[in-house]
């Protein structure tokens, strides 16, 4: 039966992510973006919520509670937060969800207990490659069997890089078909250089290049069983657009509440049609592109093919952020430009949703 | 139950009821009716009469989906033809003011016939004047009470009044008016009152010729001296000199009720045009070897795949923001931002998704051959009534600014 | 020197194509677009001002003017007054232009004269076809030599087609390149069938069939010489940019001074900002579009390559046109909807421009 | 004359010569003044004072486009670096006020040192108040007449006070500072005044750090009992209570004019950064061979050439709503409107056009590596400062309406 209310757990959940991204995240959303860099204490503090825990295999310690709907309910909360802070404290995922979901129990093994401990532990995954007409299905770097190895060779970035970051997912072509590969970060032929983007400053990123990268077989995901790469990279979709409706919520909460006090020729802002009429604008599109992302979500929940909603939703949503951004930064005025209030940091991020992939799973 | 996307087996026997409908019954005769416009089309009105209005198939001892339920019959029957959804004998809007302010004999006298065995029948809803717009508190139209013949004396004239000539010619029909019983009083003095069809002094002077809906009847209407009952009037008589939304009178809050009501159906109105567009336009890129890759990166789509990605986008955001809202109704939740949310995306969305559908088909969209050019004229009625693109993003910002209306006008 | 005043004399036509068009097409807009059908006395009266014959050789009788840029003048001018009937009291330069510019000299001798005598006489261009992929410089319709004959085949829509008129210019692809040839309306072979479109309702158009249409090779534009069909598309372009320009000039001016007349809660509409600004823009975009068409046609007039600008200019002028209709549409409210007033027709006439091709020559 | 889109020779020479300036001397340094924010660009500084203020070498002999030459200075240096040309030492738009509004010994006074053989200088305009935005009307900044000393004295204070460190700090610069001498006349008794640099009382609290333009300085300026001759008032000292745009105040009318003068310069300025990104995407793609079909029938276009043809169309209708604006003011016609026009076009083009240059560049145009997030970041401040888009189109509005402020706010 249609129905658009989250179940009294995952209200219980949304909320609870919603207070420590207030708490936690936005106050340290400015200095982090500033100094380029994660905050340890909101690492161990979120890891201590379980966010990412609470979604993996009970036999391995998690919560057994995987579900994409929930984890868009987390994404949004986090990322109204702080998009930089969100990508971060959720990076263990990157690591986790692809092998929990198409993982060999030996990878299970190997990575999961890690991520479940009583410390927190970074994860990552490198899809996207720098080239303006990256494919996510057809990526360039590729890897070739050879005898019971794996070379890998090619370019990546946007890799999520924290310095305790042991391990990573790589994804390739071999002969052709997506896989994933785990990589060492201190594996011979790896080369990682430090990323500086327009956005997302908060969340250290490395571009990546691969040559020669030598792996025992065992490295590729699922081993000799195929994981579902596209589905992931839906799921992957899905979870960015439910962090874009949480970066376009903030810009646009800021811009109601800026609107509402600043005056102009003696009357609040908020009172001008342009103004007010542009608020509305935002706040339906807001929700218009929450429902997509859930949509895309409910269906991978359901085990329904999702790539087309998870598409749709991706892209109203990077179109739906940027437009309540750039608008945010509009009201502000003169305001909006400086470094001292939020709006021109939530544009600067809101602008790589357009080319973003995989910087988080649910 | 938590977040769920998937309609009741009710709901999907209904859709494709009505979407067959749409097919066999709406779509042969669309572009007939559009041609001649004005002309009553009579195969559409007797098969509703006779068929159309007994609803679909469900199985009643299982759940629908409610008001979505509504709103998914009517984007599959305005995805047949939004002209006719709009001639269809029914009580419309006329007969949810009755529902909403009107007393149970008030239901039985003047909703009855609607489920008669007699002739098809219409209702209809006139609240526009020429110089009242979106402003219903300019309604100039009167009404005085006559003590002596205890009756109520309409006078004005009424614009814009969809199926107001069915519901003002057609014996056993109706019409919902509202008028002012103390102009002093502003939005408090006005009341509504039900006019049975053919009653003396209520005249049709005209129909309008269209842009687009062309099959539906959107009358003129001049009251002189028209008498009615005491009976009549919906809701409370006495007069509110405050703001009637705030106060208690089941009248105009009821009558008020409606379009929060109302607004989710023409969004989902809106969203079955729209798609009618869209729909067509795969077809036939289809047809011409063009398919839309959903899993292709962004910067190698086409200029048209692109397109259609954003259309099916814009149309999927306005169908949702629907169905929230109708979902709202069924689980008795206030709704009135949501609802003027659906309204304006959804009038906006296909607004523009039709205009493109006739873009991208090139000389052929912009052909009579093809109904294409006829859902974008269609659509554009999405944007204006029930409320401007304008009037609902006023609802949505005072709602969302927590601002009265005289803080934002 | 950059300069965007028209010269002493271009702005006199300018002035008089203007009083024309305000009381000869503008009031017959409605009943010509209610009844599909032009008016002859219109056409007589634009025959009379000679703002076809103006732009023809001297030798041949005519002014001996032509000018893209005056063109663009005058038709922006007429398209104001009503869109469809600018269209028809053009149409003889269908049929002059292309001969004027690339015709042999026997074919200016049979065409030219009978365009600037005492009676107007109808021309007519197809270029168009009818396909949603159409492709005017790689048209479909093909010319086969065969012996000292061309045979036609293919299809053609959007063709003016005045019960009067005679002979129209074909455009086909003869060896995959641009040529055109002279046709007769009563040519073995070519069936008319008369068209319905959304908008341009007053002047009457027909899809043409054309099966094995035999002509002589002095039919071919030019004769052995090869026209350039590509600048006359530009010409087309620039021509319909500046008619595109006119309809959206004439949509804002009913909306501006609607706004300034409509009352709402006690105050004229266009005191609103959603309504002025709305307006702001369309004047904005109206003049800007208006430069990129007159910068296509100066560069046609300074015989440099314009397929660029004409480009730019139609394509802007295109989405100019149909937005500023639209908007009128919205100003207009409910009274924006019904065919009493002009919005309306607006918003269909402009829709086409996505779609013209060659309606028009400068 | 006629219409006529042929610059002449010498605007080709100054447009090549600044372009090159642009290539050599800004685009090298254009990422590490992003990056080193605050920091004085002394090779920069340097060149454009021993070098660049030199001008074109233009014969002098021939004709310029007069002010549209200017505004494709303004475009060029812009296409090298925005906030690098903010930072030049200039007088700016405090010279231009000066120029407008001033006598010929007040430009001799404050001007001829920017011609001198000294160290780089910089001029300025404070206008902008933290409660009087696009307000003029509302500005607090105080200036008293001290009848013993012949002085006026300066209370308040401004920001976003564009190159306001060096011109408030660097001896021989100056400040034009717009304050009230009688707060009951509203903008009629708003008066600027010139404040030379390290005048005591004038005190620089801090300079902004804001999105882009990072080279350039916005500066908070501070006045306390800051004191100046009375000889620095611009225009009249007389108060009209009518609004001074329909009095003879050269003073006031001088400055207003300054932004009908600068309103171009500004959207030159936005036309050289979108110019910047448009031109290296163009470059980039094709390198990546992705040519631009501007031949191919709509339909077949890939979205990005579908964009790219957008994009142009759109950065040149605003070049062209710009010359025509300046060209205006070269031909002394009034062009208030024109201004806006090319103001409010200029500055959305530019960000939407950074904005898609970002997007269509994928990861690589996301990234610090390349300079087009910069110049998206740079673009934006063209849809602010000046005037917001709103500011603009308010004033586009009201002329077009015909309706004075009162009516349209």
């Amino acid at each position: 039966m249609i129905d658009f209310d989250p179940t009294d757990e995952q209200a219980l959940v949304r909320d609870t992510v919603r207070q420590f991204a207030s708490n936690e995240l936005r106050p340290r959303a400015r200095p982090c973006d500033e100094a380029s860099q994660l905050d340890r204490d909101v690492l161990g503090a979120a890891h201590e919520l379980g966010l990412v825990a609470n979604a993996l295999p009970e036999a391995y310690g998690g919560g057994g509670e995987l579900s994409a709907v929930t984890g868009c309910l987390i994404a949004e909360e986090l990322a109204w937060g702080d998009l930089g802070l969100a990508l971060g404290v959720l990076s263990p995922s990157l690591l986790a969800i692809p092998v929990a979901l198409y993982g060999s129990d030996e990878q299970k093994q190997l990575l999961l207990p890690g991520l479940v401990g009583a410390e927190p532990a970074a994860g990552s995954l490198a899809w996207v490659e720098p080239r303006f007409d990256f494919d996510p299905v057809r990526p360039q770097t590729t890897a070739k069997r050879d005898g019971d190895e794996y070379v890998l060779d090619g370019a990546k970035c946007f890799v999520p890089w924290q310095e305790d970051l042991s391990h990573l997912w790589v994804v390739a072509s071999e002969e052709g078909e997506l896989a994933a590969f785990l990589v060492d970060t201190d594996a011979a032929g790896l080369h990682a250089e430090p990323e500086s983007n327009m956005g997302i400053r908060a969340l250290p990123t490395a571009e990546l290049a691969l040559s020669s990268v030598r792996l025992p077989a065992s490295a590729r995901l699922g081993g000799a069983a195929d994981g579902d790469l596209r589905a992931l990279l839906a799921r992957g979709r899905a979870a960015l657009a439910a962090c874009a409706v949480g970066v376009a919520r903030a810009a646009y909460e800021l811009a109601l509440a800026y609107a509402k006090e600043r005056e102009a020729f003696g009357a609040p802002i908020a009172t001008k049609q342009a103004i007010a009429f542009k608020l509305a604008d935002m706040a339906t599109e807001i929700d218009g592109t929450r429902l997509l992302a859930w949509e895309a979500a409910w269906r991978i929940d359901q085990g329904l093919d999702a790539t087309r909603e998870a598409m749709l939703a991706i892209g109203k949503a990077q179109r739906t952020a940027l437009a309540v951004a750039d608008g945010a930064v509009q009201v502000f005025g003169g305001y909006g430009y400086i470094r001292d209030y939020l709006p021109e940091m939530h544009l600067r991020n809101a602008r790589g949703f357009a080319s973003f992939e995989a910087l988080t799973l649910v | 139950m938590g977040i769920d996307f998937q309609p009741t087996s009710n709901t999907e026997i209904s859709r494709a009821h009505f979407n067959r409908i749409a097919h066999e019954q709406m779509r042969p005769i669309s572009r007939k009716y559009d041609d001649q416009e004005h002309d009553l089309p009579t195969e559409w009105v007797d098969f509703w009469w006779n068929e159309g209005r007994k609803g679909a198939p469900v199985d009643v001892s299982q759940p629908t989906d409610g008001f979505v339920t509504v709103c998914i019959q009517a984007e599959e029957l305005c995805f047949g033809d939004a002209g006719l959804y709009l001639r269809m004998p029914t009580p419309a809007l006329g007969g949810s003011a009755v529902s909403a302010a009107g007393t149970n004999e008030q239901r039985e006298e003047f909703l009855s016939a609607f489920r008669g065995s007699g002739h098809p029948i219409w209702g209809a809803m006139a609240i526009t004047e020429s110089s009242a717009g979106s402003d219903s508190a300019a309604i100039q139209a009167t009404a005085d009470f006559d003590e002596a013949s205890r009756e109520w004396v309409l006078n004005g004239t009424k614009i814009f009044c969809t199926a107001g000539e069915g519901a003002s010619q057609v014996e056993g029909g109706f019409v919902v008016v509202w008028a002012t019983v103390d102009k002093s009083a502003g939005r408090g003095g006005i009341k509504s009152f039900v006019v049975p069809a053919r009653t003396p002094g209520m005249k049709l002077v005209g129909v309008e010729h269209k842009l687009g809906i062309r099959a539906s009847d959107t009358a003129t209407l001049v009251f002189e001296d028209c008498r009615v009952p005491e009976s009549n009037l919906l809701g409370r008589r006495d007069v509110k000199k405050r703001d009637p939304k705030q106060s208690g009178d089941k009248g105009f809050k009821g009558a008020m009720a409606t379009f929060d009501a109302s607004r989710p159906i023409v969004a989902a109105m809106a969203v079955g045009v729209g798609r009618a567009a869209l729909d067509f336009l795969k077809e036939e890129l289809g047809r011409q070897g063009v398919t839309i890759r959903y899993d292709a990166p962004p910067r190698e789509l086409t200029a048209i795949e692109r397109d259609v990605i954003e259309m099916e986008a814009e149309l999927q955001a306005a169908r949702l923001l629907t169905w929230r809202a109708a979902k709202m109704i069924s689980s008795g939740a206030p709704n009135s931002l949501e609802a003027s949310m659906a309204k304006a995306k959804a009038g906006l969305a296909v607004t523009q998704i039709t205009q493109k559908a006739v873009e991208l088909l090139g000389p052929v969209g912009y052909s009579n051959k093809l109904l294409v050019e006829k859902w974008m004229r269609d659509a554009k009625i999405n944007d204006i009534y029930e409320g401007t693109q304008q009037i609902n993003q006023l609802i949505i910002a005072r709602r969302i600014l927590d601002y009265p209306s005289a803080m934002l006008r």
